[in-house]
């Protein structure tokens, strides 16, 4: 990503601001921006939705294809994730292979739906042994103002909830017809948070990411467990500031699993 | 093969398989300026084809030797989403993928002012987020309404219809179905037609020389209706700026 | 492909001697220059031509490899087309991956083959539903004076209708033995055009091509189809340039098919 | 599965499948400056983990303009040899060890006093010899301790450690069987220890809150022993270092 | 595999499988100055070897750090058509293809007077069009008179063969079917003759230390006559050209 | 590779020692530098050993994975070598996609076993025609003093000499299982010298691999074969410098060999 220069001078404020309890849009330190959620907009994909966070969008499409099972757990589908960070998005990203923020991206997002046990992987199960479905989630940033990896995470929860599981016949996708839903386990929502001089503030919009020195994301569910950490960035973060992520990412993410 | 060769693609009464007249188009809904962070852009609709085209620039190139002392460069980038097709579409861009932004880029250079921004380069992001054929023509069109949103001047829009033939009928806006046809030729093309210049055509099939003239005709008169819906586009988008700005001068004269 | 600015200073006459009615090299609007084919050149090639035209010279050869029908088609082989502008050919072709230039010119000889039915794809089968022929045309330019769009499809065309069919046994190619050889069912001739001013001139040569603002290219087929379209470059072309290219495209087709 | 269900991962008394303590790291061996080409080193063992880091730099960045004007970069290469694990490693590096290598790196950089080198970049290569679970932190805290032995000015070590869950039980330094654990959780964490800095913190799994506060407490314990051992190893390293300027000098002075 | 044992490499009237004697070159063709576009080429012939070489350069190097001050530098691609196998090459150079392109490039850098050259780069593309073992003494004697052709001035010609054992008889210039032999050992060799200077030597198998003087006698004898035919091979173009000179000034004369 | 200007600068001395009968280091012109060889250090590796030839440092591992043998060879196994000059070894390797050094190394490296006979193909047969054992052999650089060739070709033979051929079970790997160990049929060793002026010296260290003009390896064998040739570099050699390379490459070898 090349530099947003003006930004950055902008920035230098957020912190000033931050001391006097002010954010620089007006919310509350653990407010998240306003959030939408539009789900199975795209045929072609088995389930797609589209977040807007603010000015942040993103897509998520899914896509559920027969493939074989890894040996080790031959009654098991899997998920693979991939995230771009289109210039649709920003004129500060470029085409190529994904970035390394990207891939952290993606692997928050894909670890966060895997590891919370979200999606039953027997039930993409076709033919023990044979054959399951690998759902691969697709994402695209197409307006980034900040806090991608929550949009995105999102996103993939609410494209995969509503997926249709398409109809297998000698070993074959049949087009247009479907088995079944694919229902998720569990709803892990992910908030993240930017490390401020001594502030963490929930759902830093772009001007905020630049001011940040530390990026804290914490996963929470529906059956009160936290799924996921992940800090990012060169700044450190306290014990602390963990323990009052968790809480408020618990508040948070109860009134955004309403909405999917 | 022999069901498919039984289909009727224009049926007695002239209808198609989805019900259209041979000269009828796919619903079309076009939307300018729809991406904040880019300097235009544009949302277009056409059957169950959904695309989005930004355009960022003109700007600096970089590397530098690579730019043009007399003229702005263009940077065409159609990518299709990886869901945006009945199988998932491989994220790294395709011989096809490189071979359709080559020639709507080269579409689009005839129409720009580009000698008016030299050493720098003009870029168009086409996304295409789900289709069902025509997808080229859709963010040609709409990628010219981004442009035009964008503010870059132009000497005429570029608007892009697809023609072909299914079922020995010479017909307009062909979708899948049609594509799949088993005498299905189907013929891309892109004027700016005010002066009926062409600016991209790629036809693959057995065509006879008379179905040529009468799939142009078809295709010239299609459009100009497409082309239309660009202009209204771009006068609603206008609009809607226009109104932005009076409000909040509106707003500002209040608070004063 | 790097600049030849001495090129570009010398093809501004081009236009003024079009206007003289003079082609640069003598010829006429609608002449192709000298052509010449060979056949059956390497051994180790199924089908193996070279093409010259003028000063521009194209080599092709084929390799049919068993391997698996896509599912919608079980019973059909399929072509495979690739084109490389190699450094041999011009100081100004580059080494490396395939550039967009190649890209363009191997999709266009690819479908020029395809879609016109030029190969029955069927008699490429060899057991349904397991084991069909992929044809592979691979496509080298060995001196580069313009026009490779012609000489490369002329020279695919040439290729792969002489190209042997090896014997199958136990799905593999048995060496040396063949069962036959490929006939094509049609044999599209690809004519491409250099639009220069308001000048169309056929089979532009390398000073044509860098003075052209649009190039155009119409395939013809023995049974009066016109089987392609392509047309490139940022210059326009007009309504009545296709009909007059369409033309004269069924008259220089028809030469060139004798010489197959 | 049923099999692996039953498995008692922490027993009657209190000791795990491999004989350790909840609270014991496995054996852990810290040598620094064992490259001769490198300006830092680091060779690290950890239960079966075998790691070797070096540190070039702080030199110029190549191509410059990638270069800071105000403080040093830094490049994390986390990379495992084919053979270090079960199956064969691919050696282009893929996504996971691309997100390592950016963790860890960053984790180093609030630790380095980068400022002080400007338009400068400071290169920490991580080499995977073998590996039972947590090569990551064994990395990290490797790199801190060839970090210190290149010279490069530090506010203080960065030390890791994985803590999580197997079987019901929060326990330290999990190993490959235990992360295969139904249940497991596993939880990377590094601290700069003297201000409880956290300088990474990963976890993925089904965690209560008070599950969170036990593992952050264990691991905070057993980070203290972990530096200790890296203190040692530099210790050693610098003693050792003087010894042979030493022993040169006095060969000096009898040769004279 | 029983059958390949039987078979006699070299039979009692002392001649090989396909007709050859031991010592016997397959038939070779050299022609010079066969591309147009090319500074330099080579046309060559030898067996079923068909090779193509042209010779670009000396030009500046980019980018320009690559460059030597102190003298020009080599670049030699060698490169198989994808059809110039019994199975398809992948166009994708390999591991194979980086190596032949280095020991070739710098078989030849040590005959051309590079340091007439400084800050440049000569470039040898060396293209096989269809191969039956040997392609790449085939490439590296036809560079070298490509080079000539070039007029890039030279110390001596590199010229090169390959010779190797099978049925137990050392053999000159091994087809495919005697590199398959199961005893089979291949020694490609080049030398500058004049100095007897070994430019390029590789070997694998199993040779005794008299296989490799018997081995070393056969190449260096063969070698002899090979550069004869790249000698002659130069004079013809070097005729030729005059002639076409002459022919023009003739014809300039005439229309004065 | 960048350069070591610094060490361009020292090396000049290389050759006027060498006609005062003086190797920088003291050594003979037929003498290796001290050489040693530890096996079976890594737990996941099936094989591996570290070689240190005076400062120069290499490690190599092998994995025996099961795969499909080649149609050609239905009853063999096979090998692949692949060598890592990687950033750990010297300030001027950098990390990326092979170097054509490395390349080269691992190609001399694999050929060396390969073509020497060393590997019984046939023992890593599982069942003919479907299933074969693959030796991966990687090589790390970890410290680089020049001569990585012979360093890196001793490293493969020793890992390979003791490595434990993996129990299979249903085509799979069973785990921390072992059918027995790959023995050696032959053990060829791979002597490296530079060419300096007129000199030719074995095993050369870095400063002396600045100074050469030509590199020349001979691997031979213990039942007195000559079993690889690879010259190198732009110099030239002469039959006499083979000649006497293979002679002291025979004595050399033997007491290598004693150590593996």
């Amino acid at each position: 990503m090349q530099k947003n220069v003006l930004l950055e001078l902008k920035s230098e404020k957020v912190l000033t601001n931050l001391k006097d309890s002010v954010r620089t849009d007006g919310r509350k330190l653990d407010e998240y921006r306003k959030i939408s959620i539009e789900k199975g907009i795209y045929q072609n994909a088995e389930g797609s939705a589209k977040v807007t966070l603010g000015d942040t969008e993103v897509i998520a499409g899914v896509k559920l294809l027969p493939g074989k099972p890894y040996p080790d757990s031959p009654n098991e589908g899997t998920i693979s994730v991939g995230t771009e960070l289109i210039p649709l998005a920003s004129p500060f990203f470029e085409s190529g292979p994904p970035s390394t923020d990207s891939i952290e991206l993606s692997r928050v997002v894909d670890r966060g739906i895997r590891e919370s046990k979200a999606v039953d992987f027997k039930k993409l199960c076709i033919t023990e042994g044979e054959l399951v479905f690998i759902g691969f989630v697709d994402i695209y940033a197409i307006n980034f103002d900040g806090n991608l990896f929550d949009a995105s995470a999102i996103a993939a929860i609410a494209a995969l909830d509503q997926a249709k599981i398409p109809k297998i016949e000698d070993e074959k996708t049949v087009k247009d017809e479907f088995s079944g839903k694919l229902k998720l386990e569990r709803k892990p929502i992910l908030s993240t948070f930017a490390k401020i001089g001594n502030f963490l503030v929930l759902d830093p919009d772009l001007l905020e990411e630049t001011a940040m020195q530390a990026r804290f994301s914490v996963a929470t569910t529906e059956d009160n467990f936290v799924s996921a950490f992940q800090k990012g960035l060169p700044g450190s973060i306290k014990k602390e500031d963990v323990d009052s992520a968790i809480d408020t990412a618990f508040k948070a993410a109860k009134e955004i699993r309403k909405m999917l | 093969m022999t069901k498919e060769e039984k289909k009727v693609y224009v049926n007695k009464k002239g209808l198609r398989l989805d019900g259209r007249k041979i000269d009828e188009l796919r619903p079309l809904t076009i939307k300018a300026g729809v991406l904040k962070n880019a300097k235009g852009s544009c949302y277009l609709t056409w059957g169950q084809n959904k695309v989005l085209v930004s355009v960022q620039g003109p700007r600096e190139v970089l590397p530098k030797h690579h730019s043009d002392p007399l003229k702005a460069i263009v940077k065409f980038n159609y990518r299709m989403a990886a869901f945006s097709v009945p199988d998932r579409k491989n994220p790294k861009p395709g011989r096809r993928d490189i071979e359709i932004s080559k020639v709507c880029g080269e579409a689009l250079e005839k129409a720009i002012m580009l000698e008016k921004f030299p050493n720098t380069q003009i870029e168009v992001w086409a996304q295409v987020l789900d289709s069902n054929a025509g997808s080229r023509v859709a963010v040609l069109t709409a990628a010219s309404v981004a442009l035009a949103d964008a503010g870059i001047p132009m000497k005429d829009l570029v608007t892009a219809v697809a023609v072909g033939r299914a079922g020995g009928k010479i017909i307009l806006d062909l979708n899948k179905e049609e594509e799949d046809a088993p005498d299905a030729v189907d013929m891309p093309i892109a004027l700016m037609t005010s002066a009926k210049e062409i600016v991209l055509l790629q036809m693959d099939g057995l065509f006879s020389k008379t179905e040529w003239d009468e799939a142009y005709e078809l295709a010239a008169k299609a459009l100009e209706q497409i082309k239309e819906k660009q202009v209204q586009a771009l006068k609603e988008q206008f609009l809607q700026e226009s109104m932005e700005t009076e409000t909040k001068e509106k707003i500002k004269a209040e608070v004063q």
